[in-house]
């Protein structure tokens, strides 16, 4: 293990999982390098310039921060236990973010594709059902609406049982 | 107790307030707050409760020195 | 829309099929911003230190190029066919590639997650199978070996049609 | 024709080559060269052709100034 990689494997172990700074995807991205991992799936979640046909301005997000931290880290553990994987990170963004801007990033990487593909979909399907994040979206009109809850109960009948689709 | 609310029910109560009334269980503060505030039943009706960071069921046992967290439905990411 | 986005933009729509130089996925990524896309996917290809239990010193990769980069852009047609893409791009390098460098990159992007990522996986299940590109791996022990070759045809008892689990 | 080979085939037959031998179609070419290196017959066996950047099927008829490709199953990603 060469000291650059050892380098950026602390760099990666320290990602708190939610972050009021610009996330810096470049470099998570380049600090998830790994001898073993043959494959490394990122996914972004970025702010989009409409909502339900709404323009949309920027978008705040509030969160329960310690709770929304120790359930990430939680969820990133279920799918270590439930995968084989050399690294699995996940970072919010938390207070404004502009259009364009990433509010949520998940890297997983495992030696073979599947794995980092199945297990970064679980994890960022479990963040946006489960964690206490919330958005508020800000529109071009100046009305601003608190959106997109999961609204799985409507389905499962149980507010703590959800539908990953 | 003390109560913390966010996001949207910050729509109808301040984001943390005391209650000194004699409020056993979690269900019985949702029942609570409702009538204190019966715009806000729906979306109570959608929320879970936590403590310590922690969901806890409608039967939770709140004590006097609980910080109860009333979690509406996630919309991160 | 932006300068800096149209610039972003022109540099994806840019992105040569196939590269004799290292791959610049921060860059690549930095430029699939869209102010429609929700959801980012990128996966990246990696050269791993191990091959059926011996260690890699390095591996090669050698292509049909012409042909290669027109299948890649053709795969790629497919995919916005198939789902509603605001950005699709894929990158393979050639030549010698050390552990831990990238060898192939798919990055897409969509309104929401579920179309991103599936696109990103058919493109590259796509490409590993069917494009002409072959890779050579280097053991530390000295000895060399064309390897890894898609053996779908022995499932499916045709060297044109392939199983992509 | 000319005929142009990638990868393990390398380890039978020169990188390009030239071919003046009476071959009508892709499979005769195959044959020939299996003929003419029977070692190279399993991999043969698993490639495909292309001409100008397609694939094409073993009944592919071959001119003299085409260039024929023989494709060894991707290892690419």
């Amino acid at each position: 293990m060469t000291p650059s990689l050892l380098s950026h494997q602390a760099a990666v172990d320290n990602v708190f999982p939610v972050s009021e700074q610009p996330l810096d995807i470049a470099g998570l991205l380049a600090g998830t390098h790994h001898p073993r991992a043959g494959a490394i799936v990122l996914f972004s979640g970025e702010v989009r310039n409409h909502s339900n046909g709404k323009a949309v301005q920027y978008l705040e997000y509030e969160a329960h921060s310690s709770m929304a931290s120790a359930m990430i880290l939680k969820i990133i553990a279920e799918a270590r236990s439930r995968w084989d994987l050399n690294i699995a990170l996940a970072q919010h963004r938390l207070g404004k973010v502009a259009i364009g801007e990433s509010a949520v990033v998940v890297i997983t990487a495992s030696a073979h594709r599947s794995e980092a593909y199945a297990a970064n979909r679980f994890i960022i399907d479990r963040i946006k059902h489960e964690v206490p994040i919330w958005k508020c979206e800000y529109f071009i009109d100046g009305t601003s609406e608190w959106g997109g809850n999961c609204n799985c109960h409507t389905i499962t009948g149980d507010t703590g049982k959800h539908v990953y689709d | 107790m003390k109560v913390q609310v966010f996001a949207k029910l910050k729509d109808y109560f301040d984001k943390e307030f005391q209650l000194n009334a004699n409020i056993q269980n979690a269900e019985a503060l949702k029942e609570h707050l409702i009538r204190s505030n019966p715009a806000a039943a729906g979306i109570l009706e959608r929320c879970r409760f936590a403590v310590n960071d922690e969901f806890v069921d409608t039967h939770f046992q709140i004590t006097e020195n609980d910080t109860i967290f009333i979690i509406p439905p996630s919309s991160g990411g």
